[in-house]
């Protein structure tokens, strides 16, 4: 592939990355390439480009997103306009989520060892980061949840194999002694 | 046991915070945190009597405590039972069951944590991270195609038919009936094509559409023949009474 | 200004112009710069960055934002089809032409009982859906419509006999002295 070709490539996979509000795919990036030229080079070497910049490429949720460098978050936070972060509760009902997907309420306040308020379900719901996925087939049908694609984008995860495997997240043990680090 | 005459330090502070859990399994994993070894190596004896100098603590406070607090607490009383029992017995496996289970979901519930601890160190989008502010839509809308059905086409026919009949006043249709001076042309035009004695009907014009339209045009051809036959020019006979009367060129004799 | 000092605030820059809103103005950046920083210089060290690029950095409504390359916005845009709709006058011209055809205007006005709009007939004109077809050999001689090819091809009919017949519509009033039609 000629120099010159993949520059244009990759002018153009920039501006079709940094104009779209949801994550591109290799795919669609092909779609709008010359024959003979790799979508997923012309993204890699994209990455490449933004390394270290103040914006950078991202994987996530099945495709590519320019998102801004997260060592600048403290300085941007002043002219950017955040939502509030998720409570204690709420996380952990959506990590349970996360894991152990399709799950249904009663389950989650088992594993918790608490009942589950309203307000940290419509907390999640109205994220978009849970949603309902059929009933299970007991008693009640109760209704099962499961993680979302804006879940996926919101914690930065290409899919849901980006979590960390059960056993790694306890090789360490709690330090002694110390609270609990969030409340 | 020392606790229920002196709690351990330890546990007259829980009790103070005891609201600052979310429930049972909540304050027992963080017992069991203050154990000082992993979780798969915890002593769910020394946790058991650890929770239990804390509801007694509480109760000593007179803290109001929630039915499920007391639900655990009996059953770890059962399950202390079990297990201070000699081993090798069935109550003994029963109780060793019992505190494996216990363990599993304290390790499950501080592996969900844990994974929670995870996601909130992730860069959040919209927190740590930002996505384009002002993203462009490149899309152009083309709406010069129409969007068109016969349902839809059916549907507006007959709605502006419905409309036109409601706005129009009632017109009776009028009625076209055969006169007698159109029956006596037809009837002498068509005399002689056909055969001797035909019935009157075969002189009735085509085309009559209602049965009052019918019987006018049989009337007036009747009429037309009665001129006719007075004339001579043709002869009419019927049967009998309400038979079909019938007609033939006059003249001649039979 | 050191060179390290520089990256930063481009970075900074290029992060912030990147995640706003609206365009960000030379003020607003320099309130997250550091003293003997001058935004100006930044924001026009960002400029000479992009210049030739996917994205370019543009001057619009006193603030500076991204902006894909004007050569590249032809290749990535998409057409979208959203068919419109005929107005309902339309629609139903269009149906007692269809029904009724050749038809003159006064005809279509008797039986819709109401008066054509010229705009109606121009709209269904200009679709191609009716055509003139002659002229009526009465006083004044008004033209005669019909229904195109293109009315046929719109509706996924072979020809004019497709049309439902008007007696498997309609329900007409009993004539007098006639039994009425079943129920």
């Amino acid at each position: 592939m000629s120099d010159e070709a993949m520059q244009d490539a990759l002018r153009l996979a920039e501006a079709m990355v940094f104009a779209a509000a949801a994550p591109v795919t290799a795919r669609q990036l092909g779609q709008l390439l010359p024959e003979g030229i790799e979508a997923e080079a012309v993204l890699s070497a994209l990455r490449d480009r933004y390394a270290g910049r103040g914006v950078e490429l991202a994987e996530v949720a099945g495709g590519f997103q320019f998102r801004t460098a997260p060592d600048l978050a403290p300085r941007l936070r002043k002219v950017v306009q955040v939502p509030r972060r998720l409570p204690r509760a709420a996380m952990e009902t959506l990590a349970i989520v996360a894991y152990h997907q399709p799950v249904t309420r009663p389950e989650i306040e088992e594993i918790r060892g608490a009942a589950l308020a309203q307000t940290t379900l419509d907390a999640l719901l109205e994220a978009g980061l849970i949603a309902p996925k059929g009933r299970k087939e007991v008693p009640g049908r109760p209704t099962l949840w499961a993680t979302t694609p804006a879940f996926l984008l919101q914690f930065g995860l290409r899919d849901l194999r980006d979590l960390p495997k059960r056993e790694d997240l306890l090789v360490e043990p709690p330090a002694p002694g110390q609270a609990p680090p969030e409340e | 046991m020392e606790a229920t005459s002196e709690p351990p330090a330890g546990a007259q502070a829980l009790v103070l915070r005891l609201e600052g859990f979310e429930g049972p399994l909540d304050l027992l994993l963080d017992l069991a945190r203050g154990q000082k070894v992993d979780l798969a190596r915890i002593s769910i004896l020394a946790l058991v009597e650890q929770y239990l100098a804390v509801i007694e603590g509480a109760r000593r406070v007179r803290l109001e405590l929630a039915a499920d607090w007391l639900v655990m607490a009996a059953w770890l009383t059962w399950l202390k039972s079990r297990l201070l029992v000699p081993a090798g017995g069935e109550a003994a496996e029963e109780a060793e069951e019992a505190a494996e289970v216990l363990a599993a979901r304290l390790r499950e519930l501080q592996t969900m944590r844990a994974a929670a601890q995870w996601l909130g160190a992730r860069p959040v989008l919209g927190q740590d991270v930002f996505a384009r502010g002002a993203p462009e839509d490149l899309s152009v809308v083309d709406r010069s195609r129409l969007a068109l059905d016969l349902t839809g086409l059916i549907r507006a026919y007959l709605l502006a038919l419905r409309r036109a009949a409601a706005t129009k006043p009632y017109r009776p249709p009028t009625a076209s009936l055969w006169s007698v001076q159109q029956a006596l042309t037809r009837l002498a035009s068509l005399m002689g094509s056909l055969p001797d004695w035909s019935t009157l009907d075969a002189y009735l014009p085509e085309g009559l559409g209602t049965a009052l339209e019918r019987r006018g045009a049989l009337a007036s051809t009747l009429l037309a023949g009665l001129e006719m036959a007075r004339g001579g020019a043709v002869r009419l006979r019927q049967e009998a009474a309400f038979a079909p009367i019938e007609v033939r060129r006059g003249g001649e004799d039979v």
